[in-house]
């Protein structure tokens, strides 16, 4: 130990990068994009939602994502802004797609920055169970039996409730 | 006058987005606005019966029964959601 | 809900990935690789850990990585194995530098897919952590006052305990 | 023989990276080998007194106090591992 100040404060603003897109993203390039510039990122937890083959029992050729233009930025803004109160957090990057996506093509990203692991796997878990509960997206799966909306999960609830 | 948006499933049962109307005499919240919907009958009496799993938003925010709506707001229903 | 069986297992075997390499990685390539092949994925997790410019208090000019060739490998497969134990994850990456690295140089990347998030999360928290307990890596870090070898920290192990 | 290896900072204490020795007599754990080797004096008796944070492995795999020891292992010492 020694007798220096504590840890200076991050050298640039912080970023928060909330994008809706049907385009696909490039994990590697928003990680480097997000935490350009700072050397106080210690640690950068990411995650990513991936269309599957099978869901509820039911082959899945496909789904559509639709949401609601103008609320969904608000609600990741907000989301975000609810993650920030909660840890210390440097970066945060919540990418969303939408339109028609097909088994593994990838529908969500969420990136988290900060000086110490704990706080960005927390934080990153956190991003992903509000948006799942939250966020104003629907998937409409084309099963064999033809199109249906996918319901919501009392599991994803649950994983929300967690952190009250 | 109210703008009236629908997503996703109930977007297709009433066979519409989006639709402008006057702000109904005597309602003042999100309740007595969903109740003056259920007038129309089906499929609308049907989809937001209580106890169905409806959201709704007011200006883009989630609201709840008791959410006050004034004229010019915005008003989304819609399913819970299942992004991610 | 139908009566369709339950869903498959992977179509592809799993994959762990474990490499210990001077060379810097590409989290977007690691990730797209570990991942093809399999429209079972849902969900991907993934921590990089990055070289700050400051630790316990002290500006850090870089560090040098020295490990236990052997033995390295055969720690992160053991601490792969117990995680594929407790969850059911399908595919674990672990990369891990060694040699001189300077802040904001990347050091380590863990990548976990699964079915779901949850598992996806929670693996490759424990992964992190475990490898932080488990895995003979050791930092020595250049300051002001010279060089130093980086102490363990208490935090790391109570992060390890916390999975018994 | 046993091959005994130093990292970090006791590589750097003891001035070696590793080193052969014969199986001394009466040796038969981590424990033992331990005793032995601080029998050569400083810096040895120093950096493996007891209580001090050094971590033992035995071919390759994390041992304790009573893990055993035998002719043609592979010893390795070294400080609570610090990378990620």
């Amino acid at each position: 130990m020694n007798d220096r100040v504590a840890e200076p404060a991050v050298t640039r603003p912080t970023r928060t990068v909330i994008r809706v897109q049907t385009d696909d993203f490039d994990v590697g390039a928003e990680m480097t994009a997000l935490r350009a510039g700072s050397a106080a990122i210690g640690a950068v937890a990411s995650f990513v939602g991936v269309c599957r083959d099978r869901n509820d029992g039911a082959d899945v050729a496909g789904m559509t994502l639709e949401h609601y233009p103008g609320m969904t930025e608000r609600a990741l803004a907000k989301i975000a802004d609810e993650a920030r109160g909660r840890w210390d957090v440097i970066d945060i990057a919540m990418v969303h797609r939408v339109g028609p996506l097909r088994p593994t093509d990838q529908i969500v990203l969420v990136i988290v920055t900060s000086a110490h692991r704990g706080e960005a796997f927390a934080a990153c878990e956190f991003l992903m169970d509000y948006l799942k509960t939250r966020a104003p997206f629907w998937k409409q799966e084309a099963t064999p039996d033809g199109l249906r909306w996918v319901d919501a999960r009392t599991s994803d609830d649950a994983a929300a409730e967690r952190w009250r | 006058m109210l703008q009236l948006l629908y997503f996703a499933r109930l977007r297709e049962r009433f066979e519409r987005d989006a639709e402008r109307v006057a702000l109904p005499a005597g309602v003042a919240d999100v309740a007595g606005l969903t109740a003056w919907l259920r007038e129309r009958g089906d499929p609308w009496v049907t989809e937001l019966a209580p106890g169905r799993p409806v959201r709704v938003a007011v200006n883009q925010d989630m609201a709840d029964a008791a959410t006050p709506v004034a004229d010019g707001d915005e008003v989304a229903f819609f399913p819970p959601v299942t992004g991610g």
